[in-house]
């Protein structure tokens, strides 16, 4: 059965930098219609620089891998996105330190944790428009794969669906932070930046692991 | 792209070694990284003052790190946010033991790194609290006043905060004092063209040619209306309709007036604006103690302004009054 | 045009109105004519420095009519000579009895009004001397000094000129350090953008966008060299070599600098360019006691920026850094 | 025979002014070639102004009427050219004081004080490509016709031809003063702005006084 150690992280890490690196040009679309359109940029820097950290790191400890690598996102990438999934990182990082691997139950821990600290660093909650409405489903969906028993690269797989699912259900919310929220009611009818990252990020998730 | 500048990705971290180049009596920075920019005279024991926001705005927000005012800055790409490391370092490099005020802007990325900044300072057993900007009256409604985003209003903040600090204040007076001057002041803005990010190349917004936004952010932020470009006078009465009545300000009030250029209006302009809100004043039975003209806080070439009134008692107005100097910005007590 | 005006017509006066209603504390006019700027503050028995010249420069010229700086300013139109009867009226108006000292610059209408104005001083007994700005390098050949065009070097002249007045110095003694300032001042100016008079409606003159004119003087006088807008390195490069050929400035020589921006470039790029100057000085070996940086004499919203060298000995050193503060410019006693 | 009194000269500033309305485009026009387009405005703002003062002036010194109206235009129209004009009357003025009248000897008189105030106070010569270059043959014709004893009239007909030939004249010339200087070679080939309104300022001399 799949796990995450050290190893899947680099290949995790590296297909988040991949990802972002493939998808540059529509995150800063798609934040150019509603905000300052860097997103796009500072995602792919964020991220490849969170790759390279972590290629480079002589650590086994995951929790601490992914804190260090949500400290290196935060510095390299300080637009919003990078402060929250720095954030993300560190704090769900913290809440698995100790360990040398993730399973399921210790994935959903961290991504709870994650998507906490998100909230608080943002002060928001769910169907305010943000990252938060990807992630929120694919935590719920780890959760109920969880209940079932089913594996790991399933269970990263129904929650990638479950994002992809949130991300779309964005389009019908109105803003409430970050530059979107200047939009008001201007920003209904467009699909939330964040949210497409957060869908990334368990894509990213899924694709580390092996099958 | 009319801009005197070598690479555009450059551009920053150039301006940076030519502020500390040219002003390297009064500024330094911290862990050699040029991004976090510190008095090269700090006052033992003294509370700390620390600010920090995008590039893009000078004098803000680097240009009010001196004597009297503040005493560092982390320093962001044009128009980004610092990041939170960078602020960390801006705090342990100015703290004098007696604690930090961070003052900043209301926006998303700022908050929450300076956020993230706080808790790495508390970890290090750091005094640190926080005031936001929130003076902009266009950004939103009455009663939600700490949604709103923080405009040149940031000045008097840091004007009162910095003078109260150098008194000795504690960090609690300090944030005190600075909390009332936010309180109490009211910005809106009007502006006249877009303005070109360096890296971008060409403007991320659109003002018509002959057109004006009431109300637009200094990023471009969406503002109340948009229109065709008129008369000063009629310009100037709406903006300051809506300044007047939000707080409100009110007859027998004493206020300081901040006219704010964005760029590339000059000076000239500025003063024609004054004399109508002079008037509008007067007629109000409004007392002006001071007037600030010039640039305070700008969006690069921008063309237009900002009006800040800002509410007086005496304790704000004797630390209005106080002395400050800054490579930037430079006032002899007033009133003498 | 994109400006904040009412009727183009009445842009100075209504400008002036704002002034005078800002700063009543330091500004009041002579003979119930806005056009004639005087201080608020005389010193009684102090040597009295009047300039004068059209508007659209701000802060020249009368910005810097205040304390340890000018006594009086007369004001034209928008690049339009005042007149001489009011260089008259504001002369009859700041004189003490030791005499008045005009430094205005090297502009046809200009130099004829003051002259014309110094003659009806003289019948009526007031002492009148003159110094001529002429610190514009790219206005004229080395050897015809005399015909140059005076720009922002001329900020210098005032400030030595009004230190050495306020310290009692005698008529002659302002005049002679107002001489060597000039003398030892040069500047070379880049336009990116023409600027638009109120009353034309349109440019006056072109620069193309992406163009850029190198010796441009303020109101749009022709350069030296026309060409593609280059990097701020090499066009700081084109600048300061005639100015450094020109007096000549030298290794061990110790100067000021001011760069200075025409109006609409901000002073992001002014600290661009002037971190460029920091490397070709220290290359050289030319000592730099301060820099002053930002708008001190504009063409409206013109985009571009000039840069000034004044070099200096004790006498101009000890004058330049002493305190100064008008509504337009301030700054503490430097060096301390 | 003519002469000029308090009455003509009323009517002379009265041509004057209108001369100088009704060039008004053709000032502006070579003024915006070499300078800032301003004289065409300011001309016929001075003259407008002079006018009306000597119409409302009770005065019978031809002098002190001159003079006057010299401070009227440096006062109403301070750029170079009112300047130059103000001062040229002002001085004219004062060298004629004390008369009632002026002979074609006064009038000569009165434009050599004129013309030595204006390259006192415009620190120019002849050749220098300025309104001297009007003034200077205008003068040259006016002494000639008092040596032929010719009536005011007709040597203001010939000073009026001296200064169009000089206006000519001035094309070959490259500019030494003023704004025009700072067009150096590339003032050569177009006439002086200031000479054409010296040309101006001869004929309404002519212009006001009957047949
Ligand atoms: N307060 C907040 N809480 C959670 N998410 C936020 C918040 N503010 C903004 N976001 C998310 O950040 C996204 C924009 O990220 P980014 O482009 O980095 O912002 P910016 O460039 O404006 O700093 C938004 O689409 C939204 O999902
Ligand atoms: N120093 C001078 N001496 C004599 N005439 C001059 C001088 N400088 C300029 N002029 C004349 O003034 C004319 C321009 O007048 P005007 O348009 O009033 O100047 P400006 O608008 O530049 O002040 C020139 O064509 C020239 O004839
Ligand atoms: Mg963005
Ligand atoms: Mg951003
Ligand atoms: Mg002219
Ligand atoms: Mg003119």
């Amino acid at each position: 059965m799949a796990r995450i150690t050290a190893e899947e992280l680099r290949a995790i890490f590296a297909a988040l930098s991949e990802i972002m690196e493939e998808n540059k040009q529509y995150l800063v679309a798609l934040d150019s219609a509603v905000g300052d359109g860097d997103l796009g940029l500072t995602m792919s820097q964020g991220f490849r620089s969170a790759a390279e950290f972590v290629d480079s790191m002589d650590e086994t400890d995951v929790g601490i891998i992914l804190a260090r690598a949500g400290m290196t996102i935060a510095s390299k990438a300080p637009s919003t996105m990078g402060t929250l999934m720095g954030t993300g990182f560190m704090k769900g990082g913290r809440a698995v330190q100790g360990r040398d691997f993730l399973g399921l139950d210790e994935l959903t821990g961290f991504l709870e944790a994650f998507l906490e600290g998100i909230m608080e660093r943002g002060r928001c909650r769910p169907g305010e428009k943000t990252v938060v409405d990807a992630l929120q489903p694919a935590l719920e969906a780890l959760k109920a794969a969880g209940g079932q028993g089913l594996p790991l690269t399933e269970a990263l797989d129904r929650a990638y669906e479950a994002a992809a699912a949130g991300l779309e259900k964005t389009k019908d919310m109105v803003a409430q932070h970050g530059r979107p929220a200047y939009y008001g009611e201007g920003s209904r009818g467009k699909e939330d930046p964040g949210a497409a990252v957060g869908v990334f990020l368990i894509k990213g998730l899924r694709q580390g692991l092996s099958a | 792209m009319r801009k005197i500048i070598n690479k555009p990705e450059a551009m920053v971290d150039e301006m940076l070694e030519g502020i500390l180049a040219a002003h390297s009596d009064q500024l330094a920075c911290a862990q050699d990284d040029l991004r976090c920019i510190i008095t090269s005279r700090p006052k033992p024991g003294k509370v700390a003052l620390a600010t920090g926001g995008g590039s893009g705005h000078l004098p803000l927000f680097l240009g009010y790190v001196g004597d009297g005012l503040l005493d560092g800055c982390s320093v962001g790409s044009v128009f980004q946010s610092p990041g939170a490391d960078q602020m960390f370092a801006v705090t342990k490099a100015i703290d004098q033991g007696a604690g930090v005020l961070y003052i900043f802007g209301n926006y998303g990325g700022d908050v929450m790194n300076f956020d993230m900044a706080a808790e790495m300072a508390d970890m290090e057993g750091i005094r640190v609290e926080q005031v936001i900007g929130t003076d902009d009256v266009a950004s939103g409604v009455r009663g939600q006043e700490a949604k709103r985003r923080g405009v040149a209003g940031i000045f008097f903040v840091y004007k009162v905060a910095g003078a109260c600090a150098a008194a000795g204040g504690s960090l609690e007076e300090v944030k005190a004092v600075a909390e009332k001057a936010n309180r109490q002041a009211r910005t809106m803005g009007v502006a006249l063209s877009p303005c070109t990010i360096p890296e971008a190349g060409r403007p991320t917004f659109e003002i018509a040619e002959g057109g004006m936004e009431i109300g637009m952010g200094i990023h471009g932020e969406p503002g109340i209306r948009k229109g065709e470009l008129r008369e000063a006078d009629a310009i100037v009465d709406e903006m300051l309709d809506p300044i007047l009545e939000d707080l409100p300000f009110q007859g027998g009030d004493e206020v300081a007036v901040l006219v704010n250029g964005l760029g590339s209006t000059p000076r000239e302009e500025l003063y024609v604006m004054y004399r109508r809100v002079h008037d509008v004043l007067a007629a109000r039975k409004i007392g002006v103690y001071h007037v600030y003209a010039g640039e305070f806080a700008t969006s690069m070439e921008m063309a237009g302004a900002s009006i800040s009134l800002l509410k007086l008692d005496d304790e704000l107005k004797n630390y209005l009054s106080q002395p400050a100097s800054t490579p930037f910005f430079s006032q002899p007590q007033l009133g003498k």
